[in-house]
């Protein structure tokens, strides 16, 4: 058994985490990574700046590792998000859901990300190529334009 | 009775704040905690019934808060 | 558009892959990996055999992954099957999909795996720890003790 | 007429060979193949309608043959 997960603030290993799952009663790995992409909602975008309410985001994450163990027999399952300023292509999330049979191990790693967008506590800031920054998903309630533009 | 509010994202930026120590009376709730925020300067940024953490765990807003709660004001989240 | 696909003798190199696919107007890209299982209809797997018709596998693993990039708009997306003798644990097939969103992304990896499977021509014969080899899936029509066995 | 039939995995080990040149009449189709190697010592194992594929591409029982085709006899596949 093999379940780790970790809020991280320095770029992610992922040959590291598909190593870690490795086991020769595995027939099928999945490999999930969210990445930081150009465009959003039409937007060009320029960075994702990730904050958390740490604490929380790490109980949350370990306990959708939990859920997901249970619930589809994974014995290996290793998944880190991290934080901070982070540039287009980056990846944000790696999750890496191993199991003996292919449908388990896509339904698992689904399951994690979607659990992710749903509950973890955790908020990015995009920037955008006219200057400005706005938080993801507020409703634009934290809409702010850059000092230069606050003519 | 005092407990500890926390706010994250656009939240705190609204408020000017990630942290407000409270002081509440006793037989409080989560909606209290919630209606003492909405109340101060940029809370009305606030909705009314937000997600809300309290000790690290999602809580309704019947739930009771103890003194030395930790409450976290949860904004929408956007992990991934 | 980066679309590539191959029949390969060697090990899969599932790192080039990965960045094969790279490419910022993506927000996901899901990795899937089929490796050599130590156990497999209860019997302990030594290794397997993969032997292929080549050149037609060759067609219709580039087809699948046309018929992918058109259905689900994936721009990226790159796949390797390996043949000759594997070991547990050997990845055999790696399938890289990536896309601007995730729900795209996890129906193209799907696609392609179970395509493979319906209707790749490649064949595998396991061995087995009491020396016993057989031809997977083919209903015991091939089943063969070897020569040592056959008293 | 002369069609090249190629055999692979379980059905190559049951006929003894993975290509046999077969010498047919004109208007043959993919079942006439497949009968014809069924006839072949070994050629029992074959089912009576496997999975076809004529230059590369999957064929019906029906479709016709031309001389020089290679029609290729696919047992069960296994991938992935």
């Amino acid at each position: 058994m093999s379940i780790r997960t970790a809020i991280v603030r320095g770029a992610i290993d992922v040959a590291a985490l598909l190593a870690e799952v490795e086991s020769t009663a595995n027939g099928a790995t999945i490999l999930f990574l969210g990445h930081v992409r150009e465009m959003n909602d039409g937007r060009a975008v320029t960075g994702i700046e990730y904050s958390a309410y740490g604490e929380m985001a790490e109980r949350e994450l370990a306990a959708i590792a939990s859920e997901c163990a249970e619930h589809f027999g994974i014995a290996h399952l290793v998944a880190e998000h991290r934080l901070g300023a982070l540039e287009l292509g980056d990846v944000s999330i790696a999750i890496v859901a191993a199991h003996p049979h292919r449908a388990e191990a896509y339904e698992a790693s689904r399951f994690v990300i979607e659990e992710v967008k749903r509950r973890l506590p955790i908020w990015k800031r995009e920037g955008y190529a006219d200057g400005a920054s706005e938080w993801v998903n507020a409703g634009g309630v934290a809409h702010e334009q850059p000092a230069q533009e606050q003519q | 009775m005092t407990v500890t509010a926390l706010l994250f994202a656009s939240y705190a930026e609204a408020l000017g704040s990630d942290r407000v120590e409270l002081t509440l009376a006793g037989n409080t709730t989560v909606r209290d905690v919630v209606e003492r925020l909405r109340a101060m300067p940029g809370g009305s940024s606030l909705p009314a019934s937000p997600l809300v953490a309290v000790n690290l765990t999602y809580a309704g807003a019947d739930q009771r808060v103890e003194s030395g709660d930790e409450v976290a004001i949860i904004p929408p989240v956007a992990g991934g």
